[in-house]
């Protein structure tokens, strides 16, 4: 009989033996610590503030030498233009009803296509890395209106380093707040009729637009794309867009809008520039890309 | 083993009128046979019995060795934090700990295991009064479990403590397992209430009516009697705490629905809207502590009387003060019903009430006191013999004298304010619960083994399980009594933030590593039971020469108890009687003529 | 048998004394890496999780980037000896410490065992590159075995070549950084995480949500809008608690234990920072979702891949350097004495008429306070009602109110319970109009208000607990009256 | 065999007496003396309970020990047969009875003291109102030289897991919660109240040596119930006023006056007041 006992024994002081290891770790470990000197910012330049550096150019964008070249082309709803209902109907404004949709709707401004031309408003068409250079930086700053409580650019195309003058022309206070990937955010409380302004600066490029809002207002929305070139452009109410000086060479151009289904309605538009005129574009969507 | 083999043939034939075959599934799964049930309550909770070791284990491991990676489950439960367990995981060991040993182990083991298997035999009854109200009060404690295993599994699981105090238990937002799990905890508690209710009414009854021939109130073994009491006090107490639990879940229901019992105005939790209602904490824990303290002695009695039923079949001696013993565990039944308020001393309950409760309470050592005396009369001049049931009864008999006298100190109200709430009473209670009834539970299934399955227990093993568990449990409670005393609070997860009670890390980490030595030797007795029923020596109906009824039966009965119908001529203790010269015990059943020669052999039943 | 039983139960006990600890390595805690990483295609998402472990470690092994201005805990001595190695796995010097750091009593390893060494010289040769002894090509980092304050002696985990001179310099680095994770451990990373990502097991019931240290933003600063947080800042928040919250107070916490829990959050802040950074460069165009748009629209998967090892190899290293710096500059910043927002005025005696300005400006189309606080500072203005829009997905959220940058609902303060999370102080509540909160709507009125109304709005906002409905009448009375003149 | 578990049986009380013994020596005691009033008076009842306690525990266990070897003395002699004696039951039911009632009755005193409000001390300095909260003690002092009020009042001073009181002169808080409930226990003066959800408790006591005790949660109140360390400082009268008038000032910085300048102003009200 006792020799059945002992193997018993044996497999509990196992268990136990299995059961116990394992102690120690959590909290008490003590970390090994390693120094890694500071070695990465031997290049990069110094100073209080980073500077936003030149992008290489990517593969496709070789600048071919020789002359400058302007793009011209157009954005067409492929179909039944949209009519989007308004965000607010007048006099409905959930608040601030005296200043707000007081005299008209409130659009919706995500989506505008042009009946007649079927053109697509406030496309975003832009380098991501544009070629080496030197380009010269608008000397005003860019404007950034609110009135009706509607922002009054909707999608704008700015610079880094050029300010961007945040005013509110409605007679009550609005909050500017962006959401920026690189940049820091902004969110600022803008009192009525402030035409002096806050300015806002880009200190790096971005790859997509920042949306702008109003905390205050939630329908409020607008988009601001900060460049380091001049290589970008927002279509016109026609959907029509113009980008000048650019030289000649292949391009993979970005295409952006707000409802686009993905974020871009093309990631990689390539287009071959010539020096001078270029064969206006004629780029069309469906309703499908917007997920409509 | 002739007999045995007798006595089954005997268990079958003897009714005719049950000759048919049970199926398997009737006959040791929904089973309505007493003591069928009786040994699957006391199977599943041993089982329960290692979960809620385990969970104290784990519960020992974090105040000992803080957020070190835990044994076993620290590897896979919290690997990303480098197996540190979260303070509301530890929270729930507790909790839990403290919910499956009282209400899967002790209370389920003395009334459900012991209390069915030995009423009906001890009281020479050939079943239960109601076997299918018996057989429902086993299969309701599987929701509970199903409920309270649950529980574990939402949120952090149910983490206000087993006495789940409001406003902590009521709102969701005011601890992580107070949500979803601790409705659970609380249906849980209902099954188990529930079910605990069903063997009440069923062993009242049974024991009021179905005593054998001869079988007066005051020839029942004082097993039969704690069960009674027992009974009896659940039966009174345990609606409140069903009542109340029921309030509880009527507060924890969402939105506007919900009640306002114990919820009171004005309640900022976790930055919640602040709460609306004008209830009152303190209600739950009148009612909580109505029905547990009395749950304290539905924890103890039973015990208490099984010991005495051993004490006295070990030393061969009848017990010392039959009477007084039934009139103490009266007295401390009843006095258990007027002491609740001392668990509240520091609640902010009305201060006179303070004055009341400590008077009743200490008053409620009196009898615990003359139960205590009289073991020891019991003991003296006995002949003594250290087998593991005589072993696991002094233990009972030493441990519960320190637990009886460690409530003295909480009794005692100005004394009560500053051990209140700290270690102290961990050991306290655990004296009580863990070293008074579960000794004795010990005790009793080595004592009791082979009338369930007809072969002993391993003595070598029961007496390591026996060392080991009472050397563990003193090493591990004894010193929680000075944490106390050095102002140690109860459930903390980490107290080494408190540097008053850093020199206290030695005794911690020396009580857990006790506690770990007395875990384990739980498994010894696993392995002892599991062993013993299939490799234990044989024995014969009366293998411990010992008077009460259920040793007249066949070992293990047959369905129906008894082949022969027990008549009762004498109490239970007649042990060493200079009645009978030969021998030294003197069954219930046996009829001695007066004055005539007297038989030498007890007769052996025939097979009608 | 009475010997194989005491055998029997010696194995037991003899089995359960013993340290098993050595038995099986305990579980390393990990930095969880950003949820967004998942998102990566395959091959962008090693290179992200290497570029950030190999800047900045993992818990049980971290790396102290001297680019980063964090205060590892920098030890500076001289080599006074070194001695004759004893058994060829490592060496042993004597020497001399400028300071030897004071340690918790219940430390749980020896006296800065693991910190870094680097020498300043090495062999009489001043060492350049960082302090790390040249081993062939490789530079090599070494590391304390054991210290003995009391001798002096220092055993040096690994061994290289000759020895080190008497009279090198050398820099033991990281018995900060080293405390502050083993505090941080203890204290902080149940709700906050092991990464900073407030993601730790507890934070699920908590409400608000613990910080997310990983964009570098904090709320309550005592620095300008778009700040990171002062030393000061992060360490009176630990020993003040952020009330209204389960941020509790560490009042009591040991001055070192506090010191070393502040860097190793703003060690986390720039390791999380600097993640994210890398996945915001990768995730535009090289997330699984873009990756298939774009060979939907006509590209060549192999060739996207082609461009993102490109990318990877030739722009994303200088991108980081660029990040880090800009990251480094962020926290440098906010350390110099002007960076600070201070009032130039004295605060306004706070009497009836300051107040009744407040109350007018709070009321006011300038401001907008009500939107959010509610005309009676409860909280509860329109703006707790309407659904905001989620810029990162463009949908609205599923519920109305106002969402912090996290993501998580938040709700206005309700102003009239005398909770103030970022402080009582009239200074506090100046910061809060002045520079607004940081990750949640509460905007900057720097541009909107001067200093005399930013203190006519402090001594009204800290007048709102005390209102009653008597008081609030008078307030509106004459501050309708102060309009009206305006006008 | 059988003496060994005789012996086994004798030992372990005289280890459990001798580590009662050697605890205060070995720091396994009362965490510092009573600093309280009443704390050494609930210390005193303490060391009367444990003494008859103690007494009650040897004797039943030299008992329970000289029974166990007398009766595994002889095997094969035959047991007592007796049924009990009804006189020792009445002794040893009338004597506990006694000791027990003394016990009761004796302890009475100290209670209303400490908890019956018209058994207060008639000198009470209501000092502070702690609300506890999780994980912390928020504490709201009147402003100086104002009593408290039940309704925060302005001016009203905070302060957080840090109270101050007066030493040797018995101080009063409210003790309130603002979520669940926690309780307020100080060790060192022997200080339990829990803090009931709904319910202001007034909670005094009389520090009689200046220091810094500590304040801990005894009731738990959710996962960080060990988070919740405080302390109470206990000093002299003008160096608690003194705490007090600073700590007004630093709460009115506003960033430009030095804290100086607003505590030698606040002095300077308090001389013309």
């Amino acid at each position: 009989m006792r020799q059945h006992i002992w193997p018993i024994c044996v497999l509990l002081v196992c268990g136990m033996w299995w059961g116990l290891s394992g102690c120690g770790g959590g909290a008490s470990t003590v970390p090994k610590v390693v120094v890694r000197p500071a070695q990465e910012e031997a290049g990069s330049p110094k100073g209080n503030e980073p500077q936003a550096k030149d992008k290489t150019s990517g593969t496709e964008q070789e600048p071919v030498a020789g002359g400058v070249g302007t793009l011209r082309g157009r954005f067409i709803f492929d179909g039944e233009p949209p009519q989007l209902p308004p965000l607010v109907t007048k006099g409905n404004a959930p608040k601030d009803k005296e200043v707000c949709a007081a005299e008209m709707d409130i659009p919706d401004e995500s989506l505008i296509v042009d009946p007649q031309t079927h053109g697509i408003k406030n496309v975003f068409i832009y380098l991501d890395r544009a070629p080496k250079g030197d380009y010269p930086k608008p000397s005003q700053p860019f404007r950034f209106d609110q009135k009706n409580c509607i922002f009054t650019t909707h999608a704008m195309i700015v610079r880094v380093g050029v300010p961007v003058l945040i005013l509110n022309s409605d007679p009550i206070a609005h909050n500017t707040h962006t959401f920026p990937r690189r940049n820091e955010a902004l969110n600022q409380l803008l009192k009525q009729n402030d035409q002096k302004g806050v300015p806002l600066v880009y200190t790096r490029p971005e790859s997509v637009p920042v949306e702008v809002k109003c905390d205050l207002h939630a329908w409020m929305r607008a988009f601001q794309l900060p460049l380091d070139h001049p290589f970008g452009a927002v279509s016109a109410a026609d959907g029509s867009f113009e980008i000048r000086d650019l030289p000649s060479g292949k391009y993979a151009f970005k295409i952006w809008h707000e409802r686009a289904v993905g974020g871009f309605l093309n990631r990689r538009f390539s287009v071959t520039v010539k020096p001078g005129e270029n064969e206006p574009l004629e780029i069309k969507y469906q309703a499908s890309d917007f997920g409509l | 083993m002739a007999a045995q083999a007798g006595a089954h043939a005997a268990g079958q034939h003897g009714h005719g009128e049950h000759a048919h075959e049970l199926s398997f599934v009737r006959k040791y799964i929904f089973s309505t046979d007493h003591k069928v049930i009786g040994i699957q309550f006391l199977i599943t909770t041993l089982l329960m019995l290692m979960v809620g070791g385990a969970l104290a284990l784990g519960v020992r491991w974090q105040i000992a060795y803080s957020w070190q990676t835990m044994p076993i489950v620290g590897k896979w439960l919290f690997g990303e934090q480098g197996g540190q367990i979260s303070p509301e995981f530890y929270t729930m060991l507790f909790t839990m700990h403290a919910t499956v040993m009282i209400f899967l182990v002790i209370i389920p083991i003395l009334a459900g295991a012991f209390g069915n298997f030995l009423i009906p035999l001890m009281i020479g009854a050939d079943d239960m009064a109601f076997p299918t109200l018996n057989m429902l009060s086993y299969w309701f404690m599987w929701p509970a479990i199903i409920c309270f295993g649950l529980s574990f599994l939402f949120d952090g699981g149910p983490a206000a403590g087993w006495t789940s105090y409001p406003v902590l238990s009521a709102i969701a937002e005011a601890a992580p397992g107070s949500g979803m799990a601790q409705t659970m905890w609380l249906l849980g508690l209902t099954f188990v209430g529930v079910s605990s209710m069903m063997g009440s009414v069923n062993y009242m009854t049974t024991i009021i009516n179905m005593r054998a021939p001869g079988m007066t109130l005051f020839r029942m073994p004082l097993t039969i009697w704690g069960m009674f009491i027992t009974a009896i006090l659940q039966a009174f107490a345990l609606p409140v705490l069903t009542a109340a639990g029921f309030m509880l879940l009527f507060d924890r229901l969402p939105f506007s629905i919900h009640s306002c019992f114990f919820i009171p105005n004005d309640l900022i939790i976790n930055n919640a809207e602040p709460t609306v209602g004008g209830g009152q904490p303190l209600l739950w824990q009148h009612l909580f502590w109505f029905y547990s303290h009395p749950a304290v002695y539905i924890m103890l009695l039973p015990a208490m009387g099984m010991v005495s039923d051993m004490l006295a079949a070990m030393v061969r001696k009848p017990i010392f003060g039959y009477r007084p013993m039934v009139y103490s565990m009266a007295a401390i039944a009843g006095l258990g019903f007027i002491v609740w308020g001392h668990h509240m001393f520091t609640s902010g309950m009305n201060p006179a009430l303070g004055m009341t409760f400590m008077t009743s309470t200490i008053m409620i050592a009196l009898p615990s006191a003359v139960k205590v005396f009289n073991w020891i009369g019991t003991i003296w001049g006995g002949k003594v013999r250290f087998n593991t049931v005589t072993l696991n009864c002094i233990a009972f008999v030493t441990m519960f004298i320190v637990g009886g006298l460690s409530g003295i100190f909480m009794a005692a109200v100005p004394v009560d304010i500053y051990i209140h709430d700290t270690y102290f009473i961990v050991a306290h209670f655990h004296y009580v619960l863990f070293g008074a009834t579960l000794f004795g539970v010990f005790g009793a299934i080595h004592y009791w083994f082979p009338k369930m399955f007809g072969r002993m227990m391993n003595e070598t093993l029961g007496k390591w399980h026996f060392l080991l568990s009472f050397i563990g449990f003193n090493g591990a409670f004894f010193p929680m009594h000075l944490l106390g005393i050095a102002g140690f609070p109860r459930r903390y997860a980490e107290p080494w933030i408190h540097p008053y009670l850093e020199h206290l890390l030695p005794m911690n980490r020396f009580i857990t590593i006790s506690a770990i030595v007395m875990g384990f030797a739980q498994f010894l007795l696993l392995a002892n039971f599991a062993y013993s029923m299939f490799r234990g020596p044989k024995v014969g109906r009366n293998p411990w020469k010992a008077n009460t009824l259920e040793w007249f039966a066949p070992s293990p009965p047959g369905h129906g108890n008894f082949d022969v119908q027990p008549v009762v001529f004498r109490g239970p203790y007649e042990y060493s009687s200079p009645l009978v010269k030969d021998r030294d015990y003197l069954m219930q059943t046996e009829y001695l003529p007066r004055r005539e020669e007297r038989p030498t052999e007890q007769p052996q039943p025939q097979p009608a | 048998m009475v010997a194989r039983n005491c055998l029997l139960g010696l194995t037991i006990v003899a089995l359960l004394g013993c340290d098993l600890s050595r038995v099986a390595p305990p579980p390393e805690a990990v930095f969880a890496p950003d949820e967004r990483i998942d998102d990566l295609v395959r091959q962008a998402r090693r290179p992200v999780v290497e570029m950030v472990t190999e800047r900045f470690g993992t818990p049980n092994r971290l790396v102290a980037w001297e680019a980063l201005p964090v205060d590892y805990g920098v030890l500076e001595g001289r080599v006074v000896e070194a001695y004759p190695e004893t058994d060829g796995t490592c060496w042993r010097l004597k020497v001399e410490l400028d300071a030897v750091p004071e340690f918790p009593k219940d430390w749980p390893a020896p006296l800065l065992q693991g910190v870094a060494v680097a020498f300043l010289s090495f062999g009489g040769k001043p060492v350049s590159a960082g302090g790390l002894v040249d081993e062939g090509e490789n530079r090599v980092g070494l590391t304390v075995q054991r210290f003995d304050p009391g001798t002096g002696v220092l055993e040096l985990a690994q061994r290289l070549g000759s020895p080190p001179s008497a009279g090198d310099r050398l820099r033991l680095v990281g018995h900060k950084l080293q405390r502050g994770r083993v505090a941080y451990m203890r204290h902080c990373v149940h709700c906050h995480g092991v990464a900073g990502d407030g993601n730790g097991p507890t934070a699920p019931y908590l409400n608000p949500r613990p910080r997310d240290y990983r964009r570098g933003i904090f709320k309550f600063t005592s620095t300008g809008p778009n700040e990171r947080p002062t030393r000061d800042d992060l360490k009176r928040t630990i020993r003040q608690g952020i009330p209204g919250t389960y941020m509790p107070s560490f009042f009591l916490l040991d001055d070192g234990d506090v010191e070393a829990i502040v860097e190793y959050v703003r060690f986390l802040a720039m390791r999380g920072e600097f993640e994210r950074r890398l996945v915001d460069e990768l995730i535009l165009d090289y997330s699984t979702e873009a990756v298939a748009q774009r060979v939907d629209a006509g590209e060549e998967r192999s060739d996207i891949l082609d461009e993102l090892e490109t990318f990877l190899r030739d722009e994303l290293p200088e991108t980081a350097a660029f990040e880090v710096e800009r990251i480094a500059n962020a926290w440098r910043r906010v350390e110099r004495p002007e960076a600070l927002v201070v009032p130039k005025t004295p605060r306004t005696p706070d009497t009836f008429e300051s107040r009744a300005r407040g109350r007018k400006l709070f009321l006011s189309k300038t401001l907008k306070c009500v939107d959010c606080h509610g005309p009676t500072g409860r909280g509860d203005g329109p703006m707790t009602e309407d659904y905001q829009l989620n810029t990162a997905t463009n949908e609205y959220y599923p519920f109305p109110g106002l969402v912090d940058a996290w993501g998580h609902p938040i709700r206005p303060r309700n102003l009239t319970r005398g909770i103030y999370r970022g402080g009582r102080r009239p200074l506090d509540i100046y910061r809060r109009i002045y520079v607004g909160i940081k990750g949640t709507p509460m905007p900057s009125s720097a541009a909107a208000l001067n200093e005399e109304q930013i203190w006519d709005l402090v001594n009204y906002v800290l007048s709102i607990p005390y209102e009653t409905a008597d008081t609030r009448r008078q307030l509106d009375a004459v501050a309708a009256q102060l309009t009206a003149s305006e006008k | 065999m059988r003496n060994f578990w005789c012996l086994f049986f004798t030992v372990w009380p005289i280890v459990a007496v001798g580590t009662f013994v050697i605890a205060p020596a070995m720091g396994w005691w009362f965490p510092t003396d009573a600093y309280s009033t009443l704390g050494q008076q609930i210390d005193d009842l303490f060391y009367l309970i444990l003494t008859i306690v103690g007494v009650v525990f040897i004797g039943t266990h030299i008992a329970l020990g000289y029974t166990l070897w007398k009766g595994s003395q002889d095997p094969n002699r035959r047991s007592w047969f007796t049924h009990g004696s009804h006189t020792l039951e009445v002794i040893w039911t009338i004597v506990p009875a006694g000791i027990l009632l003394f016990i009761a009755l004796y302890q009475m005193d100290v209670w209303r003291m400490y908890r019956v409000q018209s058994a207060f001390p008639e000198d009470l300095l209501e000092v502070a109102e702690v609300t506890a909260r999780q994980f912390e003690w928020r504490i709201r002092y009147p402003a100086p030289g104002r009593p408290l009020q039940l309704k925060p009042q302005k001016g009203d001073v905070y302060a957080v897991n840090d109270l101050h009181v007066p030493v040797n002169r018995p101080v009063l808080i409210q003790l309130r919660t603002m979520d669940v409930q926690h309780s307020f226990f100080v060790p060192s003066l022997r200080v339990k109240q829990d803090a009931l959800p709904g319910q202001v408790i007034p909670v005094w006591f009389e520090v009689t040596k200046p220091g810094i005790y500590d304040l801990t949660c005894a009731e738990l109140c959710g996962w960080g119930h060990y988070k919740m360390r405080g302390r109470v400082v206990a000093e002299a009268e003008e160096d608690f006023r003194a705490y007090l008038q600073r700590l007004a000032a630093e709460q009115a910085y506003d960033g430009v006056t030095p804290i100086e300048t607003a505590l030698s102003h606040a002095e300077k009200r308090q001389n013309e007041e």
